[in-house]
């Protein structure tokens, strides 16, 4: 690696490094927030059709100001549009296509996620309620189940565990995470970093992670940072 | 088949007693039955149960939070019980933190499956969402096929609240896009159904048999909304202001 | 009673007999065979809505020969018609209908009924297979399940038992069972006969029944026979 | 969205493996898929599970009783395991009594209700059909708010063969009238689901997303049904000939 200047990876890159690795004809389901930046990458040639909660699928970029649908939003409640092929259903059949393994990747946000594949993301500390939404479902029903986040809290705390801290979403189900510091694959020997942020090295992107990291042999810069 | 349209939602509501259990569709703006949560808040029922998708929205005239804010409600069923964001902490939350309210928590594919199998007759159900976390931590839970799995009881309602697109006289109901969400469900599951029609109230026979998305027999009482500012209706415009 | 001739009662007029306690609205499921003969009852202002299980809701009389719809029957696959209002479910949803107890009355034909309100008719002697159909989730389901059969068998042995001999449909679930020699309600106490075939002795009836009969102080000739 | 048309239903049902498990929907005619029947007939494979409604028929050339007088299935999953009269008596009967065939019966709600939870990734349920029955005697029992249900499992399958009116090329699909039936479910829970199309092929975008009775994402291939004598048709014509 080459010293260059380091530079966190932004949102919209985190989701375009995952966004790049959906296959043709995959249904994919978002999670509110940042994850739902993966719906702005160019699929180019790829056909991704996109599921939400709520019973929508093939669901398309959002709507321009003034041109909404009053019933037409996907779990992020934002209006959208739909493809040529959508289809709506209600809230049971949907999570069928959830739960009965309809979906082959969701990618959702994370307060925290463990070398074991757990994740957190419904609950902080000292609060009693939590919003789970279909988190819990998309977690155990999903093909593949993938996190963007940021690597460390605005405190500074990693946020790529041993163990998770906070309350768990599931148990053992990510398999892959993207950070604003680098790509990971979980596998049974852990977090194996395969792409950094440029000007980062290894050692530092661990210094920031609680879990112990394998790196790569194939190790690269972040692609598309 | 008989007539079950009613002129307005005042009458509707008017023999919901307190104590009832009610299921408020919608998801979103999409399918809230806006008008019926406005004639039962003018109604005063009290010691609700209240069975909805999001339990922690207070800032809507017409929506559950509003009967939170009254302190009509004494417990909910939901899959969002705390604001994403500790900042936007608000009183449905305080209540539930006091004990003032009971708020109980679960996966949104569990919701609407629970209320599926009061709906279809089914005792109880294994699913595997919300295995090995918190929320399952007192519950039955059995491994099948080399995968654990939660047992979860049916959710009935005494009343269901809905909101759809276009009626017959008899009930069936046809919604529009995302409207449907939770709402032909709960009308399936709860003991008596009441709908918000946003479009046409039409003849017996004028709706395709092939195209009923909730057919009459689970449909009890169906009112017109009106235009605004007596109707309420919510916009994206609303919501983007 | 009067010493009339002998009439047992004709299929038809049993099935009037329980059509006509259907009330206004009620939602009716009719088993394939006798029980289909509750449909031409002349129901008058009364409004039943027939259910079957294959998710038809709200159909009419057979069609006319020449004027079937090749995508339309009913429960016993003959082609009917559709009244205004009627609708289509998936046999999933259908059957939500029927155990989620949005049939109030099913009539059902049977081999056997027994004082307990234990009914069979899926399987005869001698037998490895059955025909089930739907009527396991309408016994259990439907508000009322109330039977049409004949009294007795060709060979002259009696039907309403003290316990069923061939394999239960479903346990404690017939309140009302119509035959060739009367109307029967079962009470916590067994049959009871509110209506006797003309120029029958209620001691006549008991002769053809294992179950010990009580018979209704208020005992009438069979209406309509 | 991916095309999922072919044009013949022998390419359709080409890749069946021997041993596989198949659900054939239809109830009664309507929505019965004679064609990928014939061709899975031409196929040849064999040792065949076979997941539908009737057990018990074997009159007709295209239908799953054909298969069964082929000696090419194994098992079957059904509602109907005999025919209503002893004298009626047939070959499926006389195989299930020789323990050539396995014939597992099942209520009808809960066969379809079995293949419903295996789309739905539900392990297991309680129902209340066949409570206190043979069918019932060597399953788990479970008193549920005083009513005891017993516990049934997930109905999966490799295949679908559905029939259905219109499709687009996705594979979204729409119903005709009672052609419905359990042809829905057996879609989302088969690994595989085949279409034969009775009516239009149409445009994505040629269809309303608010009626569509079945979504592209559980069909894998769709044929459409050439007129006849090449494509088989059954008219009420025939039945009642």
């Amino acid at each position: 690696m080459t010293t260059t200047e380091k530079k966190r990876i932004d949102r919209q890159t985190m989701c375009n490094r995952l966004a790049m690795e959906f296959e043709d004809g995959w249904v994919a389901n978002l999670g509110v927030g940042m994850p739902t930046l993966c719906s702005n990458y160019e699929y180019a040639d790829k056909d991704i059709v996109f599921q939400s909660e709520n019973g929508l699928i093939g669901y398309g970029p959002l709507a321009a100001k003034g041109e909404e649908h009053p019933n037409l939003v996907n779990a992020g409640v934002q209006y959208v549009t739909m493809k040529p092929g959508a289809s709506i259903l209600h809230h049971a059949d949907s999570f069928t296509v959830i739960r009965g393994g309809y979906v082959d990747v969701t990618v959702l946000g994370a307060y925290e996620v463990a070398e074991n594949g757990d994740f957190a993301n419904w609950k902080t500390l000292g609060r009693k309620g939590g919003g789970i939404g279909g988190a819990m479902d998309l977690a155990v029903g999903a093909k593949r189940v993938w996190l963007a986040l940021e690597h460390t809290t605005r405190d500074g705390h990693p946020r790529l565990l041993n163990r998770c801290k906070l309350p768990v979403t599931a148990v053992n189900v990510v398999s892959r995470v993207v950070t604003d510091l680098g790509l990971f694959d979980i596998t049974p020997d852990g977090f194996l970093l395969r792409e950094i942020a440029p000007g980062f090295t290894p050692e530092e992107v661990q210094e920031l992670t609680e879990a112990k990291l394998t790196i790569s042999p194939d190790l690269k810069e972040f692609y598309g940072a | 088949m008989k007539n079950k349209v009613l002129s307005t939602f005042d009458e509707a509501v008017a023999d919901i007693p307190d104590g009832a259990s009610i299921m408020v569709g919608g998801f979103g703006p999409p399918g809230l039955p806006q008008n019926l949560l406005a004639a039962l808040i003018r109604q005063g029922a009290t010691d609700l149960t209240i069975i909805t998708n999001r339990g922690d929205q207070t800032n809507a005239k017409a929506n559950t939070g509003h009967l939170v804010e009254l302190r009509r409600v004494k417990k909910v069923c939901c899959a969002f019980s705390a604001s994403p964001h500790p900042s936007q902490r608000n009183l449905f939350e305080e209540l539930n933190e006091s004990g003032e309210l009971e708020a109980e928590l679960m996966p949104q594919g569990t919701l609407v499956e629970r209320m599926r199998a009061a709906a279809a007759g089914i005792g109880a159900f294994y699913t595997r969402a919300s295995v090995g976390t918190e929320l399952a931590e007192h519950k039955e839970t059995r491994v099948i096929d080399g995968k654990e799995y939660v047992l979860e009881y049916p959710l009935p309602a005494d009343y269901a609240f809905i909101r759809a697109h276009t009626s017959d006289t008899y009930g069936n109901l046809q919604y529009e896009l995302t409207q449907r969400n939770f709402n032909p469900i709960m009308a399936m599951a709860a003991k008596c159904t009441l709908v918000e029609i946003e479009g046409d109230i039409v003849e017996l026979g004028g709706m395709d048999p092939n195209q009923v998305h909730t057919p009459g027999i689970f449909v009890d009482r169906v009112v017109k909304i009106p235009p605004p500012p007596e109707g309420l209706w919510t916009l994206p415009s609303d919501r983007r202001a």
